[in-house]
């Protein structure tokens, strides 16, 4: 039996704690994020606002929790990016002959060399910044490390008995790589997802750091760490709470890349 | 949960003792509980004494523990391929293993690696090629070089040959013999073919389910098993029979922990009844003997 | 080579496999871009004739090509030149969808019996997966009885492959092989990673399913033993050609190649050690000859 | 060796022949025109023509290319559209600035990362590795500017230790340099550490689990020494990899430390040329980053080699 | 090399570091735009003939004094005659023709139109000017304070963008590109020589480390506060001073009048009326910056209170949007990127929402994409920026200019008060403001305040910052 190990259940926990609030955000919020009222601006914690209030008088609660929506959006994008390019170039690099294998990675490690931050502010430039164009960016540049892990991890299986045995049975490359290399990668994908996902929440924070994130007044953690910034020294928990909200987003993403990275790992589990 | 249990051998100066059992029977368990080398997961107890080293192996601390191993006791293991660290050259890896001991200065620790490679008929070239330019053959004979450095009381092998081909087996198995004749050091030596344990050992060990079910000289167990367990594998093992069936045991090694109560064989054994329920005594001396309460030989066979 | 000399019957039996003149160069990775690719000659020009319902052996040493040989009978490979007839059809350069008839009539047993099932899938999928590619109806019918052949019980169809033992798992293989009914088995190594008691049931239960199902076997082993026990006939490879062919029986009890007489003397037996035979007595024979 | 020189010289080469079509056609679509972004909004139609033949913006895309390229190979990297100075000895200055920072930044995250994932990886089951572990995590989790605010409330504003912000050449100044130069490399290495810390981590439990490591210690070496002189040096392979990798990122990551730390660096040259529409520029900047991350890959491939016999193909 | 000069010890005693926030992309404004450039070289480096003192009003500067003809059309400056240029050469009349023709010839911004209504600048003699205009302008002399009036050296302008040659009292001394520009004192200055030997202009993009500059002693002075809300860390610090006052920077919400929604009068008042702009004030900008009501600020002769125009009133906004059918609409607000566009566009999205609009916000990377696409393309439905040119009032709003506001008796105003003598004037341009309060052409949010903060001891900074340069010869210690 495979055991559950710690990271995994903090990283899922912490996981499940984001999604749950993303999605509680949709039909509950303390109060609504986005609008203004002068007269409740820059409340300290209390009561009725937990977390305190920023100075337009928007509730910091409300907003992490909508916040929360932005950087899920922002991880499925990326890494949806990422994934749907990054795995069947990965397959196929893996299952074509050596020339066009070559050429592949070649390619794909030329991507490498636009890095994340760069493509996006490229994107931004051209296609108009939002959340959406950044994160497209951040996808496309974590392609790279998708394909390489699915190769390498696609090559094993290639070399497997049972793809040759499939071979034997009359299977053709294609239902080969859905029924036999794709399942097989799968537990890949998911460790590398994960991390991607930490990867492109903290690419969001930096990117509305440096103004070519999610636009306001969509509440987004990163965007509300760079408008704290005035208050750091007159109301430093504006910086704290959506700070503290991202480290524990990556830090629950990275965890469960962890954990199930230990789970799949055959090193580990041959010892059971 | 107890994957080795009460497991008692002696091997005595100069003696070729052959270790044999199926996979997962606990061998290699036995084999690094000697050394000291156990995975971290898995504790040893009870006690190993070697003779010239004054105190207990057993729980022993690292700093004294590494005095002992590599020179007093050495080990060759399975698989050549990884057993060489691939970014070192090999004249440097026989090198250390003197030099960790300060058997032998610098210098001279060269030249003895050399003449260690020319003992395992490697060439000379040898000492400045790296693991990967080497066959598996050349590499375990590297190990066995390795292991021989020091003139260890003790040379334990396991498997060392199971990924090696029949001709490179004979001459490894050969160099194994004549290293330890010549040092008159005694040998471990652990395999899953009996044929091998045959050709190597003096005596023979059989284990199964983590215990010693049947001890005695080659000879002696290997023509008149007396072991239900032993019976089983010198058939199954037999493919001389002019039968085209083989003979088998029936059923399959359970898996670790998962071996039944009292005689671990009895699930798998024609033989067993009620009584082998209770853990089968010890019959015989400490260097030959057998655990079973109806052992084969006795008539009712 | 072999001084057998074939009886009127043998000459009559149609042939199973004819291989002839086969050759196959790997090229290793460039270590340049200004020379050609060093070459590794896995096959040098290899000729076999299988005859029909014969068990058919090839032992050889890591590396001499034995593998090589069966994909290439078996259409997993292209061969660098030579020809392979598989039942009067020469499949050698034949595209994929031409190969329909051998895919049913040839089937594979491999040697690992860890990496030779998909973990990911059903022991019931894993055993139809050459039905459901050709195109048969996969029924839970024929999967059942093919477990039954192979000495599982049915509910076995439902659990993975991690599930089971390695001979179990070798069962689970030998199902697979014989699911669209075959008439030639091919077995790459199949008890090389076995303990000898499973060694023992595996062995039995292929020789079993050969006699009952009229089967043609080619057994590919590194152990003349194993072998000389399974096989009518025998062809032992080194480095990628074919040295000597025989009779089982005459290759062991009198190798005419020195490679072979090297190869069987270096096997120990019990039978040798126990009159006495040390591990000199292993090499001794093959170095005078 | 030699072979292998070669064959990743010419890649390299290759690599880099077609990032440079890559990023002038990148350039050649982005929208805003140039010329009129110099000339402010209400420029006349003539003056924008004669701005753009004056920059030859107005010949074909082709002939830009090549124009541009040969310069490149003379290290004539052309002149500023918007500032009209040459662009070449600007974007040196600021590479210079950009790689002290990295450098350091990458000094400091191997001083950290080395012995700290070493140490976690060897008692990965006792308490003191778990509990490097989880700061590591927590390490990772914090963005690199957060980082950096943290440490200039700290040790700037309210200890007043060292300069919240600002850059000095070392050759002007090199106490200044090196003031200056401690919070954003300890901000940019700090993070990166924790990063790289994991992939020590993992690289030497992966060799701790090697056969060889066992024979080491069968030889009489004891856990520590047979890590250090077996382990280390093949653990080092996938990190080198990984290292190659971040320095990469942290050349172009290196500009939300440089925007925090108002550090005139690389990367604020490319946000500027970006907003200026200093196409020229910012063609010029990314290729010189675009150079630099091949040229990291290169020397990662060759220090594969260097570490790794089994690479040299004879 | 790159970097800055100072570190630990910005001052010295003769030294001096203000923090800004935009750096220039050039030193050339006679053909790049923006505010950068000027802010730093006019009336340091570069003069002009005539100049704004503090209140506003005209004054010399390398014009002794002038005379106007009866018609109004033809001016004649008496200039100085010991004022040199940085390369050596003396000013003389010739130069002034040069530069003011140059004007016409070489520049390339779009504020050489000003320029446009002189036909003619003569030499009478090296220290008599003479220009004749084609039409009476009272704008023309008050744009000759302004950068188009900048008085160039005629062997100094090639190279402009890396080297300028002024005759001012301070000379360009270095660029570190992306950090700092460094002035040096012209000991050679006609003038009163300034206190500062030399003075360091740095660059902040971060209006955070701005302020940590400060706090650490890295500059002296923060010439503009992008972070007001942090002002308080210094108000409460006695080592610092902080000053606050007006500037020309009416931030304006602007409305595209060319499309059919805004030419209906009511939904432009309705907008107008859904905004508090005591609350926006507060929450976006910290209170600070004065409220307007229209384009003029106070420094402006002609300024009148019109905050009461179109007070807040959210029942009749939602009554004037239902009736123009405004209600319900998504309008796009494409704000630039800039700390207080992004900062009030959240607040003025809040209030209209409550008063019944739906506002949609999209960032435009400022400058490139916001001048493109809102400036020049008219793409957009509102907007904010300041704008930050004095007596703008006339440039921002007319059917060209990105408001599309096509107003007849707002241009007839205008023209009056640019012909008519200095009463007439006034009077037309307030009731220019008037009627473009009245009519909604925009909403003033507010007008930026002039917010620096410096360490105590640094004198002679502006209250109000009305001109478009940073007059840094006045400063001491
Ligand atoms: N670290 C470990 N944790 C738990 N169980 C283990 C561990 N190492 C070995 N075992 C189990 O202990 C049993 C005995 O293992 P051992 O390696 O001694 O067998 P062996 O007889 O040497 O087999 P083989 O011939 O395959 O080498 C096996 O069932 C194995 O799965
Ligand atoms: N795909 C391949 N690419 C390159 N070389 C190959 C490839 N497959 C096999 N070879 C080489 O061809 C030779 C023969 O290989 P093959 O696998 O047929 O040997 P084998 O006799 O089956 O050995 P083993 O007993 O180890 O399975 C070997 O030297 C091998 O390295
Ligand atoms: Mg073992
Ligand atoms: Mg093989």
């Amino acid at each position: 039996m495979k055991r559950l190990n710690p990271s995994l259940i903090a990283g899922g926990v912490i996981v499940a704690v984001i999604v749950l609030m993303a999605l509680v955000s949709f039909v509950w919020t303390p109060y609504d994020a986005t609008l203004v009222t002068p007269a409740s601006r820059l409340l300290e914690p209390s009561w009725s606002h937990w977390f305190g209030t920023d100075k337009f008088g928007r509730d910091v609660l409300s907003q992490i929790m909508v916040g929360s929506r932005t950087t899920l959006f922002v991880g499925v994008v990326a890494v949806g990016v990422a994934a749907v390019i990054g795995v069947p170039l990965g397959i196929l690099a893996a299952m074509v002959r050596r020339w066009p294998s070559e050429v592949i990675m070649r390619a794909n490690d030329l991507l490498l060399a636009f890095p994340a931050l760069l493509l996006a502010i490229m994107f931004g430039a051209v296609f108009g910044a939002s959340t959406l164009t950044a994160m497209v960016a951040i996808g496309i540049a974590s392609v790279p490390s998708f394909a390489r892990v699915i190769r390498s991890g696609a090559l094993q299986v290639m070399r497997t008995e049972y793809v040759l045995a499939a071979r034997a049975a009359g299977r053709q490359p294609f239902p080969i790589a859905l029924r036999h290399v794709l399942p097989n990668v799968t537990s890949l994908i998911t460790v590398q997802a994960s991390v991607s996902f930490a990867i492109a929440v903290l690419a969001e924070a930096a990117l509305s750091f440096l103004g070519y994130g999610t636009p306001p007044p969509t509440p987004s953690w990163g965007r509300m760490l760079q408008e704290s910034q005035e208050f750091l020294f007159t109301a430093p928990r504006l910086a704290i709470f959506p700070g503290i909200a991202i480290a524990i987003a990556v830090l629950g993403f990275n965890l469960l890349g962890d954990g199930l990275r230990d789970r799949f790992d055959p090193k580990l589990e041959d010892r059971r | 949960m107890a994957l080795v249990s009460d497991v008692d051998l002696t091997v005595g100066a100069g003696e070729r003792v052959g270790l044999i059992g199926e996979s997962g029977s606990g061998k290699s368990l036995t084999a690094l509980s000697i050394l000291g080398l156990l995975p971290e997961d898995v504790r040893a107890g009870g006690s190993v004494r070697l003779d010239g080293v004054d105190h207990e192996l057993v729980g022993a601390d690292e700093r004294r523990m590494s005095r002992v191993r590599g020179r007093d006791i050495a080990m060759v293991f399975q698989e050549p391929m990884t057993a060489l660290n691939p970014t070192m050259r090999v004249g440097d890896q026989i090198a250390e293993a003197m030099l960790i001991h300060k058997t032998l200065a610098k210098p001279a620790a060269r030249t003895a690696a050399a003449d260690l490679l020319d003992r395992v008929q490697l060439p000379a070239e040898t000492l400045r090629a790296y693991p990967h330019q080497l066959s598996g053959g050349q590499r375990q004979r590297v190990v066995l070089a390795l292991a021989l450095a020091n003139d260890p009381a003790l040379l334990i092998c396991d498997e060392p040959t199971t990924a090696l081909d029949v001709t490179v087996q004979a001459l490894v198995l050969d160099l194994i013999v004549r290293g330890v004749v010549d040092r008159s050091s005694a040998l471990l030596f652990i395999t899953h073919d009996l044929a091998v344990v045959a050709t190597v050992c003096e005596r023979v060990l059989v284990m199964y389910g983590g215990r010693v079910v049947e001890a005695g000289p080659v000879a002696e167990v290997f023509t008149r098993p007396r072991h239900r367990y032993t019976e089983g594998l010198l058939a199954a093992s037999d493919l001389e029979t002019t039968s085209r069936r083989l003979t088998t045991i029936p059923g399959n090694v359970p898996p670790a922990g998962r071996f039944p109560s009292g005689c671990v064989f009895r699930t798998r054994c024609a033989h067993a009844t009620a009584l082998c329920e209770e853990t089968p005594p010890w019959t015989g001396s400490e260097t030959e003997g057998f655990a079973c309460h109806h052992p084969a030989g006795v008539g009712n066979d | 080579m072999t001084e057998h000399i074939p009886t009127t019957h043998e000459l009559e039996t149609p042939t199973a496999i004819q291989v002839v003149d086969l050759v196959r160069d790997y090229p290793r990775p460039r270590t340049s871009l200004f020379q050609p690719a060093p070459v590794v000659h896995a096959l040098r020009g290899v000729s076999l004739e299988i005859k029909q319902g014969e068990r058919f052996g090839i032992v050889g040493e890591s590396g001499c090509g034995k593998s090589t040989l069966l994909r290439l009978i078996a259409a997993l490979d292209r061969a660098t030149s030579g020809h392979v007839i598989v039942e009067d059809t020469d499949i050698t350069r034949l595209p994929e969808r031409r190969l329909r008839s051998l895919r049913e009539n040839l089937q594979l047993v491999f040697q690992d019996p860890m990496s030779s099932l998909d973990p990911r899938m059903r022991v019931r999928d894993i055993i139809a997966e050459p039905l459901v590619v050709q195109g048969h109806p996969a029924s839970g019918e024929r999967v059942r009885e093919l477990l039954e052949a192979v000495g599982l019980s049915a509910d076995a169809g439902d659990r993975y492959p991690h599930q089971f033992s390695g001979g179990q798992r070798q069962r689970i293989s030998i199902a697979r092989a014989l699911a669209p009914r075959p008439r030639i088995l091919i077995a790459d190594e199949p008890v090389s990673a076995l303990d000898v008691s499973v060694r023992a049931q595996v062995l039995n239960l292929i020789s079993d399913l050969v006699d009952e199902l009229d089967l043609t076997l080619v057994f590919v082993s590194h152990d003349l033993s194993v072998v000389k026990h399974v096989c009518d006939r025998v062809a032992v490879m080194n480095a990628g050609q074919i040295v000597e062919t025989g009779y089982t029986g005459d290759v062991y009890a009198a190798p005419q190649h020195p490679y072979t007489q090297r190869l069987v003397s270096a096997i120990p037996t019990l039978q040798r050690a126990l009159s006495g035979a040390t591990t000199a007595d292993l090499l001794a024979k093959g170095e005078s000859a | 060796m030699i072979l292998r020189l070669i064959e990743r010289t010419g890649v390299f080469l290759v690599s880099l022949a077609v990032s440079s079509i890559l990023v002038f056609a990148f350039m050649a679509v982005l929208p805003g025109d140039p010329a009129r972004v110099a000339l402010g909004v209400n420029a006349s139609d003539e003056a924008v023509a004669e701005l753009r033949r004056q920059f030859g913006l107005d010949r074909p895309l082709p002939t830009q290319y090549f124009d541009w390229l040969g310069g490149l190979l003379h290290g004539d990297l052309g002149t500023s559209y918007v500032s009209k100075v040459a662009i070449g000895p600007q974007v040196f200055d600021r590479l210079q600035v950009t790689l002290w920072l990295v450098v350091a930044g990458m000094i400091i995250a191997l001083a950290v990362a080395a012995p700290a994932g070493t140490v976690m990886a060897a008692r990965h089951r006792k308490i003191s590795g778990l509990a490097l572990s989880a700061f590591s995590q927590v390490g990772v989790a914090v963005p690199a500017f957060l980082a950096g605010i943290l440490l200039i409330v700290v040790f700037a504003v309210r200890l007043g230790w060292l300069p919240a912000n600002g850059w000095t050449p070392p050759a002007q100044d090199p106490a200044m340099f090196v003031k200056q130069l401690i919070l954003p490399a300890l901000s940019l290495g700090l993070v990166q550490g924790a990063v790289l810390t994991r992939y020590v981590r993992s690289a030497v439990l992966d060799v701790l689990r090697e056969d060889y490591l066992r024979t080491a210690r069968a030889k009489g070496l004891r856990p520590f020494q047979a890590l250090w002189r077996h382990g280390l040096r093949n653990a080092a392979v996938p990190v080198v990899t990984v290292l190659g990798l971040q320095l990469a990122t942290l050349l172009i990551g290196a500009v939300v430390v440089e925007r925090v730390f108002v550090i005139p660096g690389l990367g604020s040259l490319l946000l500027d040329g970006v907003s200026n529409r200093d196409l020229l520029l910012v063609q010029d900047v990314v290729m010189v980053l675009v150079l630099a991350v091949l040229l990291v890959n290169f020397l990662v491939d060759l220090l594969y080699v260097a570490l790794d016999p089994r690479l040299r193909t004879a | 090399g790159s970097g800055t000069s100072s570190g630990s010890s910005p001052g010295g005693d003769q030294n001096l570091s203000i923090g800004l926030v935009a750096e220039p992309a050039s030193l050339d404004f006679t053909t790049t735009d923006g505010a950068a450039i000027p802010q730093v070289l006019l009336g340091n480096v570069y003069e002009t003939l005539v100049k704004q003192d503090d209140s506003g009003k005209i004054v010399p500067s390398l014009a002794k004094s002038w005379t106007v003809s009866p018609d109004r059309k033809t001016y004649t400056f008496d200039l100085v005659d010991n004022a040199k240029f940085t390369n050596d050469k003396q000013f003389t009349a010739n130069d002034a023709v040069f530069s003011i023709n140059r004007v016409k010839t070489a520049w390339t911004t779009s504020l050489k139109a000003a320029m446009d209504v002189v036909s003619q600048a003569k030499a009478l003699s090296p220290t008599q000017l003479q220009v004749t205009l084609t039409k009476p302008s009272n704008d023309w002399l008050f744009r000759m304070t302004t950068r188009i009036g900048a008085m160039f050296s005629e062997s100094g302008v090639s190279a402009l963008a890396t080297a300028p040659v002024g005759s001012g009292p301070f000379k360009f001394s270095k660029w570190n590109r992306g950090d700092s520009i460094v002035m040096v004192r012209n000991d050679s200055y006609w003038g009163a020589k300034p206190y500062f030997q030399q003075v360091t202009l740095k660059y902040f993009k971060d209006a955070t480390a701005l302020n940590n500059a400060l706090l650490t002693g890295t500059i002296n002075v923060i010439g503009t506060v992008q972070a007001p809300e942090a002002l308080s860390q210094f108000t409460s610090n006695d080592k610092y001073q902080v000053i606050e006052g007006t500037t020309n920077g009416e931030v304006l919400l602007s409305f595209n009048n060319s499309l059919p929604l805004f030419k209906d009068v009511r939904t432009r008042q309705g907008i107008r009326m859904a905004i508090d702009h005591k609350a926006l004030l507060d929450t976006c900008w910290a209170g600070r910056g004065k409220l307007i009501g229209s384009m003029v600020p106070p420094t402006d002769p002609w300024y009148e209170d019109l905050t009461g125009v179109a007070p807040y009133d959210l029942a009749k906004a939602k009554s004037l949007l239902q009736a123009s059918g405004a209600a319900g609409k998504t309008l796009r607000l494409r704000l630039p990127t800039l700390p207080y566009t992004t900062s009030c566009g959240q607040v003025v999205k809040s209030q209209l929402e409550q008063a019944g609009l739906k506002v949609a916000i999209d960032q435009l990377e400022f400058p490139a994409a916001w001048l493109t696409t809102v400036f020049k393309n008219a793409d957009y439905d509102m907007s904010i920026i300041a704008h930050v040119e004095p007596r703008d009032l006339g440039a921002v709003f007319n059917a060209k200019y990105y408001t599309r506001y096509d107003d007849p008796t707002l241009q007839g105003y205008l023209a009056a008060a640019d012909s008519g003598d200095e009463a007439a004037q006034v009077d037309n341009m307030k009731k220019a403001a008037r009627r473009l309060s009245e009519q909604a052409a925009g909403d003033w949010l507010f007008l930026l305040p002039n917010l620096m903060v410096a360490d105590k001891s640094v004198k002679g900074l502006p209250t109000n910052a009305i001109t478009e340069n940073f007059d840094l010869s006045k400063l001491a210690r």
